[in-house]
């Protein structure tokens, strides 16, 4: 994969890209460290976790199911956006698939940029992007069920 | 010719799988594709309206022409974050 | 330490506060556990590193020194004028000491909130205050010398 | 009375130590500290009216009158984050 920008292969950490689907535990060290680079100064990241409830519901799972090649390259493409928009160093965005506990972290976008409040726009924005389009499917266990979000039909 | 055609979420689950081909005469649109999922799975009808199409890991539109070998998938409204 | 707000002791985490100042290697992982409660849904956090350049000259570390225990009381007042302000579940402040190189991690600032928007906000505004009254001292480190920063008399 | 000195960053190296004690009459205030400092280091002199107080851990102003065992810090404006 390589940087539509620079043309120059994508930093890897690890061996693993900026824009990943995992179904591994996620870390913001890491991802802070994939974007981090010396002229930096700051980082901002926003990190997703799994809440206990949801419109007043206990919620006590939840399951991501992606489409992990085109959420890869959506998160690329949602990353490229906000790099050229709000000048920033670099982005890396990384979503978990699988069975998750309460607590735990489903998604994490971190942006570095000289600018801080540059580094807060991008991720809020770089956040309803991927909400928006990138193909991540989440489903709730309840106590007593489970139900796709916002799937009516199913 | 032959396309890969995935289901996700709910759709999967409609389906029982996450993958499988169609056979489609040649000049077919991906709409064509979602048209023959409904004839073999009718619960999927529901889902018209809301799914959205991607072809070769990039959203597309129903009427993008196929080829021999592209990969359809059909997608649920997306919840992730 | 008890919190204002409550009346009752601050959660710790590994027997530390929410509000810190130290010379071990900070982890924002650490700090987002510190905050997050099964409540939540977001963290959002600021880290500060260490950059390679200041001005146009070349930085090759950074020295902190932290009137600890009146910077930790400084952190905690700003994070509980933040949590009431915007309506936080939780914010955590941590501030490094010591001698820092190129691209380590000297202040890490994590609030969560049901309301992404306020958790940008506050983080924001937290680094701010930080910035502005909570007793920490900068050197730079260059190729040929050495300075605090903003103390020109000194 | 004594009270307990503390010295940061820039002016703790003018002074070469980061900590002292001072006596003083009973009524000094953190400004008359201040004052006896600058009288036995001159060269904290230029720091008067960058130099911020504090009084036992919290911020104060040069009027606040001083008790037995109290600690007075003076701070070089801050550079932290």
């Amino acid at each position: 994969m390589t940087d539509p920008l620079s043309g120059q292969p994508h930093r890897l950490i690890e061996g693993r890209s900026l824009f990943e689907v995992t179904d591994r535990p996620l870390s913001v060290d890491d991802l802070v460290n994939a974007v981090l680079t010396g002229g930096d100064g700051a980082v901002v990241t926003f990190v997703g976790t799994v809440r206990d409830n949801n419109d007043g519901r206990s919620v006590v799972a939840l399951e991501y199911e992606a489409y992990a090649g085109m959420a890869e390259a959506e998160m690329e493409r949602i990353g490229v956006e906000m790099i050229s928009k709000h000048s920033l160093h670099n982005i890396a965005m990384r979503h978990r698939t699988g069975k998750l506990a309460v607590g735990e972290i489903s998604v994490i976008i971190a942006a570095s940029s000289p600018h801080r409040a540059e580094a807060f726009a991008a991720c809020s924005e770089a956040l309803d992007m991927l909400k928006a389009t990138v193909p991540v499917w989440k489903k709730e266990y309840f106590e007593d069920g489970e139900v796709w979000v916002g799937q009516g039909a199913g | 010719m032959k396309v890969k055609v995935l289901l996700f979420a709910s759709l999967r689950e409609v389906v029982g799988s996450s993958q499988s081909a169609v056979e489609l005469e040649p000049g077919a649109s991906v709409g064509d594709v979602w048209a023959r999922m409904i004839s073999l799975y009718p619960r999927l009808a529901p889902h018209t309206g809301t799914v959205a199409f991607a072809l070769n890991s990039a959203y597309t539109n129903p009427h993008e022409a196929l080829h021999e070998g592209d990969e359809v998938a059909f997608l649920p409204p997306v919840s992730g974050g």
